[in-house]
């Protein structure tokens, strides 16, 4: 049975998406750049934070960049450095954007920007217990992602490497066993530096690719948003394909009977 | 006199009196849409605005979403 | 300055594609089914062997299925282990298909496929001499890619991994250096066997990316075709976007000013 | 009797008379496009079909393109 | 100032030892291999199990297999999935061993033997307060490493790969980050296959490595043993000896001037 | 049968070697130096290169710090960019050295340092046929291989990585074609960076490792050449001694049954 | 009659009647170097073996260093 | 006069004749052991330095063995 994107839908916190990149709107040098690149990308979920309104002076809002009616908004915590910092973030997400979903981030350490997974385990049976379609951030821990699923979580976000870091996936055999390991969606967030990144994460069977300096910090955003959503789709089909094996020696391709002599 | 000091978002600030979240809010300038305002650390949803008071020394927390990864 | 697909062409003997895949007419279960990959690839080029007429059982020519029109036709002399016969069917092959193009392989050895890449410089220089539009399956060797551009060759065809093994590129390095060792087109020939193997090999910098068993041999070829179109645009477009460096630690994508606190 | 024996793609026939490649091509019922002859290693290129002889005991080699890599 | 082997010691729960390999003794055919194989690696830190005395056949006892005076004998509490089930085996292994060392794993997963951090965290505490000197087998997770040396660890020992998998270390950059976040003693523990997994370890800064498999299912294991022994060495001395920085191009080795022509 | 290092001797051009580590000799800032890390290295063949005498000033001669009662001395040709110059250093060194040894290196390009195989395997022959013992520095092409062992060059030599950049092993599947594809010792030359690099040569199956920058430039050459030393025989024995297979999945190296409840 | 019955590693096994931890330790015929006991969830020191009564019932756990990684 | 030109290592030197090789590396304070002399391209075995005579414009080489990879 042939393939078909129509019938391979992400599935996400009851709703259904086509796209499965979801795209990051911090670090863009204007907001027109970031809404074209977020145009380009095709991707129909977005990260914003939360942060004080300037009162000093009036600021253009992002939100008159970011259509919600072509986007899902999805608030997240970063910068919260503790379980009652991120719940509170969730709670003014909530109230502001009048919507439950939230990317749940607790940082550890600022160097490294690693989730505190106690913290953030303890954070997400809170939100879910209050009604949050909670998509938290994590390690690339199996028995933590099983943990968060246990507890509620809409999906698991293992990071691919360091936020920002670029590295691309740094452990794919952890991320391959957490997509055993759990039944939600499996979501690698942070560490795609370039299109491979991204293709290589859905080839290994997940669900979707978070990113936003990937993009945001690329010479030119506009071409790698397109190149990220070339290159998701690109893996995914791949991975629907069922890609040859590997082996160490070669296998003509051209037929070895016939040949003139 | 008619002013009243409260902590917004960390700074302290002298302002007219007003007498409820709705009218700070406006006084402030800010446009109401897509912001949350805590109010000495409890959240004051949209439609509490007008029938919540503010008084001396209070502190607001008004945030609204930015860029973010 | 934005980058443009428009402008970005690739030129390969004198011919200009929008296309940067090749793909291999090898393999498929039916012509059909091939036929249909092409189309999904959005290849422009597409590789062909040249063998004996069956004159027992008259059976379904493979041109009925591949256009000329559509696509430039480009015959290989894959079967071919000595310089002799390697010439004598790049003639054989222009005298059939009525074009001066080939696909210049000198196999060295029938369990690697690796080219006699001596062999190859000696064939490839006659063809030249004779008005051919050379493209030398090579190994990723950097002097000798360097040798075929002084005969002559209208590219570098460097092998990722060997033919068939879909074990993805297997030397970057080398690939780099051959791309600063050489003028004319690179294009990486053999090896790739999913999406992100094309794409790294795009974001390498390489002006192509050649491939038949990665598609042929996958379980839904058309599908897979598909997500090979697609990843050799991902990857070409995120070497032109200009990728974020990599680094150990991390960086935060959103603001760290402005947490209320 | 008429008959001739060739040797086509390195197997040995024995088929009627013919009097030249292109006879050749037509008695073996070949689509003629797409498709190149070699006679004695030597390449005849379509427009010298009529003119080249074959005779008995030829090594006749036919070609043509089949899916490759 | 050159490096010296002498003045270079692993420095662990208060005690100075020469040898950076612990080696486990599961899974020897039998104990004279055992034996062979662990005076081969010239550790001086084997781990053991604890388990139920079998009353029904008496059979021979590890011990007399490994001199207490040669070896520190570290217990584990390997098949411990819960916190408290941890806390009474390391009870159980100080009475039974008359010393307070414990390699404490609590599993969260019987196909991975990842650990339960949580679980693992809080009975570091309990074990800590009681005296024990506490190494456990963790993730790769900075965060969860300093948390626990702050909860009173005497090392902190990540999974390279999963246990008894061979895969060699799957995340090097999570190790340096780990190196830089913790000041205890990092010892890499489990996913060692081969010599060079191990040189691998030690050159990032490792501390020690743990393996049982490595060797223990080698199909010599006292060869491997000795190698295992040569491969710590040697990435250590690698590792204080200052490596040359890696390069794409080349240098030469042999002097440019003073060519004869 | 257990393996024994006093029965697993390199065999080279006729004669016997324990060690399976060759050590270049250029780049040391002092005789001294380099004389006690050829000591530590415990290389039993060392590298040198033929350059003119300087005559304005008389300078120490290399060779009262390489005794060759305890090394073989193993002149390069390097610096040589044809076949010709090639020639004519093998045979300047053979007259100085009195000894038919020669590393043949013909060089391709100077950036790179790769070498010119066509011009290497003309000169090979040549040498051969006037009686050298050849090692040629080549790619790491298994046709080449192939046809340097068939000119009757007594090893081949196939380079890790590009001279002198610390790269390590960048193509380890063509090394281990080489292997099968020739019955003389395959010699990794150049590349290694630090001392994994050189155990996951010998891991393959290498019958030796050839550095020189790898000890030389690092920042304690003495200590490096020691840990070279230890890392080749770790490689070697891991290599005889037989590796764990790779899984995905964790084994416990615990048993299982008897756990205490 | 003088037999007990005790839960030892988990199985039932009914014995001559013993006083005490170390005479148990002594009629299983087990090495008493090295080994741990555990008579009803609580882990019972070598010192206190021999004060320490074992009756018709009890659990308990006897156990010893083994091969692990 | 009886000084010769001589084009040593490349470089051009004025020295008192000698007449034969092995003169010239003795004039020239050079160590013998572990050297080769190439006179006009053509190598000289070290046993032919003595009988090998050198005139005014040869060209001569002088290599040794130096620390390389």
């Amino acid at each position: 049975m042939a393939y078909s994107t129509e019938d391979d839908k992400l599935v996400l916190g009851g709703r259904t998406f086509k796209s499965r990149l979801l795209v990051g709107t911090g670090k863009y040098s204007t907001f027109p750049l970031m809404k074209e690149a977020l145009s380009k990308s095709e991707t129909e979920i977005v990260t914003v934070a939360v942060r004080r309104v300037n009162l000093d002076r009036s600021s253009e809002s992002l939100l008159d960049y970011v259509d919600p009616e072509r986007f899902a908004i999805l608030p997240n915590t970063a910068g919260c450095y503790t379980e009652e910092d991120a719940v509170r973030t969730a709670y003014l997400a909530r109230e502001a954007g009048l919507s439950d979903w939230v990317k749940l981030e607790v940082i550890g350490d600022e160097k490294t920007l690693f989730p505190d997974t106690e913290a953030l385990l303890a954070a997400t049976k809170r939100l879910v217990k209050d009604g949050f379609v909670v998509l938290p951030y994590t390690n690339d821990d199996p028995i933590m992602a099983r943990k968060l699923e246990d507890a509620g979580a809409a999906a698991v976000m293992p990071l691919g490497a360091p936020i920002g870091s670029g590295m691309g996936l740094q452990n794919p055999a952890n991320i391959r066993i957490i997509m055993e390991s759990v039944s939600v969606p499996v979501i690698v967030d942070a560490g795609v530096g370039t299109a491979s990144d991204a293709s290589i994460a859905m080839e290994l069977g997940c669900d979707a690719v978070l990113m936003n300096t990937g993009i945001a910090g690329a010479q030119d955003p506009v071409a790698m948003a397109e190149a990220m959503n070339l290159a998701v789709r690109a893996g995914r089909m791949a991975y629907m394909a069922g890609r040859i094996p590997r082996k160490l020696y070669a296998t003509a391709s051209s037929p070895v009977e016939g040949i003139s002599r | 006199m008619n002013n009243i000091t409260l902590i917004i978002n960390g700074k302290s600030r002298s302002i007219t009196a007003v007498s409820n979240v709705l009218e700070l809010i406006q006084h402030l300038g800010i446009v109401e849409s897509q912001i949350a305002v805590e109010l000495n650390t409890n959240i004051i949803p949209r439609g509490d605005w007008e029938k919540t008071k503010v008084s001396n020394l209070d502190r607001v927390e008004i945030v609204q979403f930015v860029g973010g990864g």
